[in-house]
């Protein structure tokens, strides 16, 4: 490579690892996280956000490229150049990809670690599907309701089951999602990271009213938590 | 670019690598044959395992031991037809064969009554998971057998006609493939099923 | 042959072959074509009308129910009546001609899985006369054992459709191992009969487990089997195993082919030879067996061993590997190149741009804390869609136009093909971009309504699959009036060095007048020596 | 592999021991796993004697009776890899 070349590659590398972090940076592409497990995946999906708008830009940008610069002129009807491979470059792109798949799974796996490690006592509540309704079952209190309701800052540990066919509890906020599957208990872990109620969806298609299976999160300060908490027990006696 | 070669020059690139055509589309068929039963396999292992049932204390080891050796002795009777098919010998080819589709037979006629006595033990297809997996497994094995059983009186009819004299033994083989595979198969099952 | 005739008896001569038993490979390659197009058309009604429901939320053209049935028979007849198959009927027509072979291995084998579509799609979509199958193409159970019949017509309608697709393969990998012409070698194989061999040996692996799991499903419903009922002890995951084992690797079966194509039309376009043969036809055969390794990644949530699930997360990601090598060989291809863009090479292109897309949201897929948030959202849905229309279809549409001379023996109009790739790239973009973000803002995939803060991505993929749908518009006037009286085609109109562009267009009866010796790769293009050889080819 | 002989060149009788071998020894093995059935061994270690002793009677089968040790190699590998595919799979799908 001659060095002007040399140069422009070196400034392009420079540019598109500056593209890179700015969009990893920039982007806000997931709902306004509420839980602190939540940040993990942020940071996991910033990583990716960054890598792949590097790859886009060099494809996409070499094929416009390419398009443009070699595009055939009129009454040029010459071939092109024939060469059929070159061994330093295809070892190169096959390389770069492999290195950049072991860094993303690396760094998936470390962030799955992190989310799925349980925490100290966390309150337990279990998680009923039916169609099309989501039902709460407070163990200690034998209180069930159609909401959750969970203090701030408190570890919650789901047991989810359904009743009937396989529903999917997800929590957008929350970035997680865990199949409710008849016949087995599948757990999810948060922990709530802002006060106010978040929307819960059924994501796994379970009949005619899969889309109308919702139901929301409501995170309280913990007095007010135990403040509700002690109305519905009232209630319900 | 193209020098003139003659007509009868298809499956030249086969014979080169001595690779008969039917031949190879038989063994890609058997390579699909071995995942179909995988699926079915996998299904009744993982009951197997998963809720073990007591129905499986119903099943008569030695009687499915005895149609095993039946099985066995078809497929010894199916290489003999091809060693007579291959020496020209029709008087034993048509031996062979018919002493194949009788033996094919006599294990369907094991199956029936296997099934007759657990269904009268009150194993049936939809009395347990263990039942459904059971039956569907063994079920779908006896429906090969059963169009090995047509297949080989089909060629019996064709032997009978002359139809594989002068060691034209292609389609003796061809039948023989899917008979020895479908034994292969039970010999697993035998043992997934009855003994493990 | 059409062209050979005169019109009156021709076309009705014509019309007869087509629609009757014929064991011509080229005279099925045609009729899978035509026919699985037609599914397309189908396919593609079904998703306007839920386009159309999803422009607004509420509920006001189709109820959840309706809209499930909807949903499952959209999906069904793209993936198993249209984006299979249609490979299929490309390979029928060009694989035998590009191997130097007069025919199949077993014509009437290649009939028959032709000749067991029809039926097939006929009976999926009378399904809705007796409550359509409604449980997503997913089928997942116990949903689909308490579906209503259709369900069941379902089940055998796909294991027609696989058992078609299985015999298909084994021919494909029959006629390419044992029909070569002499001095077609391995290593001298076009690029899209690479691809075939690694498409039916996925085929011939992964279809008959599914086939084993639609058997269970169907006993299930039909004899009171117990496989999948949660109360006698059935477990709804073995399905997922199951169905997942043949239908991530179905991904791959309905990608590769059309990597193949494009393979073959980036060096004709390029006037280059493609860049690193080997490497694109060994990725080809590592993406297959690597497909075959990953598909437990489709249940993240679904409460999986731990222990099991980031060996699938590594093997999803290692994927990517042989699909870059794809990708820059063929950027490196028209790098250098005389580019012609033509109609083909714009698909091409399209092809390349979205795939990309397709792919590169595949690696956040595999990345399982992400997938975990995105699963069964209307990111998996845009995806998929980037890799199956943005990808599979752009090279389908590719290959109909690359081909379109060889096989009807005329040109189709370049204007009305430009105008055709313009609108299908514009409202494929259009239509998907959106998906992505609705999905990842918390829009869950197979739904009929949807909170209201999702309206306005919503409309934008409403306005893109109205632009979608009517794209085929032009393609299909197009088809239509150039079949019947376009300007002739010569033997080679594009120059290639493939030896299907050796023999007249539209191919004589037994492709070859003498069995043809080749003693060159099939993109040895950017050499004088080569440039000649197709006139010559032509002429006899 | 392509020096592999052509179906009509190998002997009617397939190898060293002959057909009639092949079925003696498969004979005795399957008697031998209905009296292993019957004794009260512990029960893993009879699992492994059993899933050995199928995997050799289905290698004898396919070897001698389907003539994959003269025949061409390609045809044990069409074989083969279903099934090791299908082992991979059976087991992973065993998982509860």
């Amino acid at each position: 490579m001659s060095e002007r070349t040399t140069f422009a590659v070196a400034v392009l590398v420079l540019v598109l690892i500056a593209v890179g972090l700015l969009a990893a940076d920039q982007v806000n592409l997931l709902p306004a996280l509420a839980a602190t497990r939540a940040t993990e995946v942020d940071r996991l999906f910033r990583m990716l956000v960054g890598i792949a708008t590097v790859i886009f830009l060099i494809v996409e940008g070499g094929l416009v490229y390419a398009v443009l610069r070699f595009r055939r002129r009129k009454g040029d009807d010459a071939e092109g150049v024939a060469y059929h491979g070159n061994n330093a470059l295809e070892l190169v792109w096959t390389l770069i990809p492999a290195i950049l798949v072991v860094v993303v799974g690396f760094s998936s796996y470390r962030s799955l670690a992190r989310i799925e490690r349980p925490d100290q006592n966390p309150m337990v509540v279990e998680v009923v599907g039916r169609q099309f309704t989501w039902l709460f079952l407070y163990p200690q209190e034998g209180l069930t309701t159609s909401e959750l309701h969970v203090p701030l800052g408190q570890p919650v540990r789901l047991e989810l089951t359904s009743e009937d066919v396989i529903h999917s509890f997800w929590v957008p906020n929350f970035l997680a999602k865990r199949d409710a599957t008849p016949g087995r208990v599948s757990e999810l872990l948060f922990t709530a990271s802002q006060l106010g109620s978040f929307p819960i969806r059924c994501a796994e298609l379970c009949g005619a009213g899969h889309a109308i299976m919702t139901s929301q999160v409501v995170v309280h300060t913990p007095d007010d938590f135990e403040a509700w908490m002690a109305a519905q027990v009232a209630a319900s006696e | 670019m193209t020098t003139s070669v003659e007509h009868s020059d298809e499956f030249r690139a086969g014979r080169e690598l001595g690779l008969n055509h039917v031949k190879l589309g038989m063994w890609l068929f058997l390579a699909s044959e071995v995942m179909f039963f995988g699926g079915l396999i996998s299904a009744f292992l993982h009951y197997k395992l998963n809720n073990p049932s007591l129905e499986s204390g119903l099943l008569d080891v030695l009687l499915v031991g005895g149609n095993t050796f039946v099985l066995l002795t078809s497929s010894y009777t199916v290489v003999m037809a091809l060693a007579a098919a291959r020496a020209g010998n029709s008087a034993g080819l048509v031996r062979n064969l018919l002493l194949t589709a009788v033996l094919g037979a006599a294990f369907l006629a094991g199956q029936g009554y296997e099934f007759a006595s657990l269904i009268r033990e009150g194993m049936t297809p939809t009395s347990s998971v263990f039942g459904s997996s059971f039956f569907t497994l063994t079920g779908f094995h006896g429906l090969h057998v059963l169009v090995g059983l047509l297949w080989a009186l089909r060629n019996l009819a064709k032997a009978l006609r002359g139809g594989f004299d002068q060691g034209r033994s292609l389609g003796v083989e061809i039948f023989g493939l899917y008979w020895h595979f479908v034994d292969i198969v039970w010999i697993v099952l035998f043992t997934v099923i009855y003994l493990i | 042959m059409t062209s050979s005739r005169t019109p009156a008896s021709g076309a009705f001569q014509t019309l007869r072959r087509y629609i009757s038993w014929n064991t011509d490979h080229k005279v099925i390659g045609i009729q899978y074509l035509v026919t699985t197009f037609t599914f397309f058309l189908i396919g593609g009604a079904l998703a306007m009308v839920m386009r159309t429901e999803l422009s607004q939320p509420g509920v006001d053209l189709l109820n959840g129910a309706e809209y499930n049935r909807f949903m499952t028979n959209h999906g069904s007849v793209m993936l198993f009546l249209w984006i299979i198959p249609v490979f299929s009927g490309f390979a029928n027509f060009m694989l035998p001609i590009m191997i130097g072979a007069k025919d199949m291995a077993f014509p009437r084998l290649n009939a028959a899985s032709f000749w067991l579509i029809p039926p097939a799609g006929v009976i999926m979509l009378t399904s809705f006369f007796v409550g359509a199958a409604d449980a997503g193409w997913t089928a997942y159970v116990p949903l689909s054992i308490q579906s209503a019949d259709g369900q069941s017509l379902w089940a055998v309608s796909v294991i027609l459709l696989g058992t078609s697709s299985i015999m298909g393969a084994i021919n494909f990998v029959t006629t390419t191992i044992t029909m070569r012409a002499p001095g077609i070698t391995i290593w001298r194989l076009p690029l899209f009969v690479w691809a075939m061999m690694a498409t039916a040996l996925l085929v011939i692996m992964a279809t008959p487990v599914l086939t084993a799991g639609l058997v269970l499903v169907a006993l299930d419903r039909l004899a009171g089997t117990l496989f999948f009922s949660v109360e006698a002890g059935g477990n709804p995951i073995l399905w997922q195993n199951i169905f997942w084992f043949y239908s991530h690797p179905a991904v791959y079966i309905m990608v590769l082919p059309g990597m193949g194509i494009v393979s073959e039309i980036f060096p004709v376009f390029s006037r280059k030879p493609i860049f690193g043969y080997k490497m694109i036809a060994l990725s080809s055969m590592a993406i297959s067996v690597l497909g075959l390794t990953v598909w437990a990644h489709h249940m993240f949530t679904s409460g999986l061993d731990p222990r099991l699930r980031v060996p699938y997360m590594i093997t999803s990601m290692v994927i990517a590997v042989p699909t870059g090598v794809k990708i820059f060989s063929w950027l490196a291809t028209i790098w250098d190149g005389k580019i012609r863009l033509q109609t083909p090479m714009l698909f091409s292109l399209g092809f390349i741009s979205m795939f990309l897309i397709g792919g590169i949201t595949g690696i956040f897929l595999a990345s399982i804390p992400f997938d975990i948030h995105v699963h069964d959202t209307y990111f998996v849905v845009a995806h998929l869609h980037f890799v199956l229309f943005g990808g599979a279809v752009s090279a389908v549409y590719a290959g109909l136009y690359y081909w379109f001379p060889k096989i009807t023996g005329r040109m189709y109009d370049e204007n009305l093909g430009k105008l055709h790739f313009l609108m299908n790239f514009v409202g494929t973009n259009l239509s998907y971009l959106p998906m992505f973000l609705a999905g990842m803002l918390g829009m869950p995939r197979r739904v009929a309504d949807y909170a209201p803060e999702f309206t306005s991505l919503n409309v934008l993929a409403t306005m893109g699959a109205v632009l979608l749908g009517s794209s085929t518009l032009p393609f299909i006037y197009n088809a239509i009036i150039s079949w019947a009286k376009g300007p002739r085609a010569s033997a080679n109109p594009w120059r290639g060095l493939t030896l299907e562009w050796s023999v007249t267009s539209p191919p004589p009866p037994h492709n070859f007048e003498q069995t043809p010796a080749v003693d060159h790769g099939p993109y040895d293009y950017g050499q004088p020596r080569q440039l000649e050889q197709p006139a010559s080819a032509a002429a006899d | 592999m392509s020096q592999a002989p052509q179906e009509m060149e190998h002997p009617a009788s397939s190898g060293r021991l002959g057909y009639g071998g092949v079925f003696l020894l498969l004979a005795l093995v399957t008697a031998l796993e209905i009296w292993l059935g019957s004794v009260g061994v512990l029960r893993s270690v009879r699992t492994a004697f059993f899933l050995v002793l199928s995997l050799f009677k289905a290698g004898m089968v396919a070897a001698y009776y389907m003539h994959l040790r003269t025949d061409s190699r390609l045809y044990a590998y069409i074989l083969i890899a279903p099934a090791v595919l299908l082992l991979v799979f059976a087991i992973i799908a065993a998982v509860p």
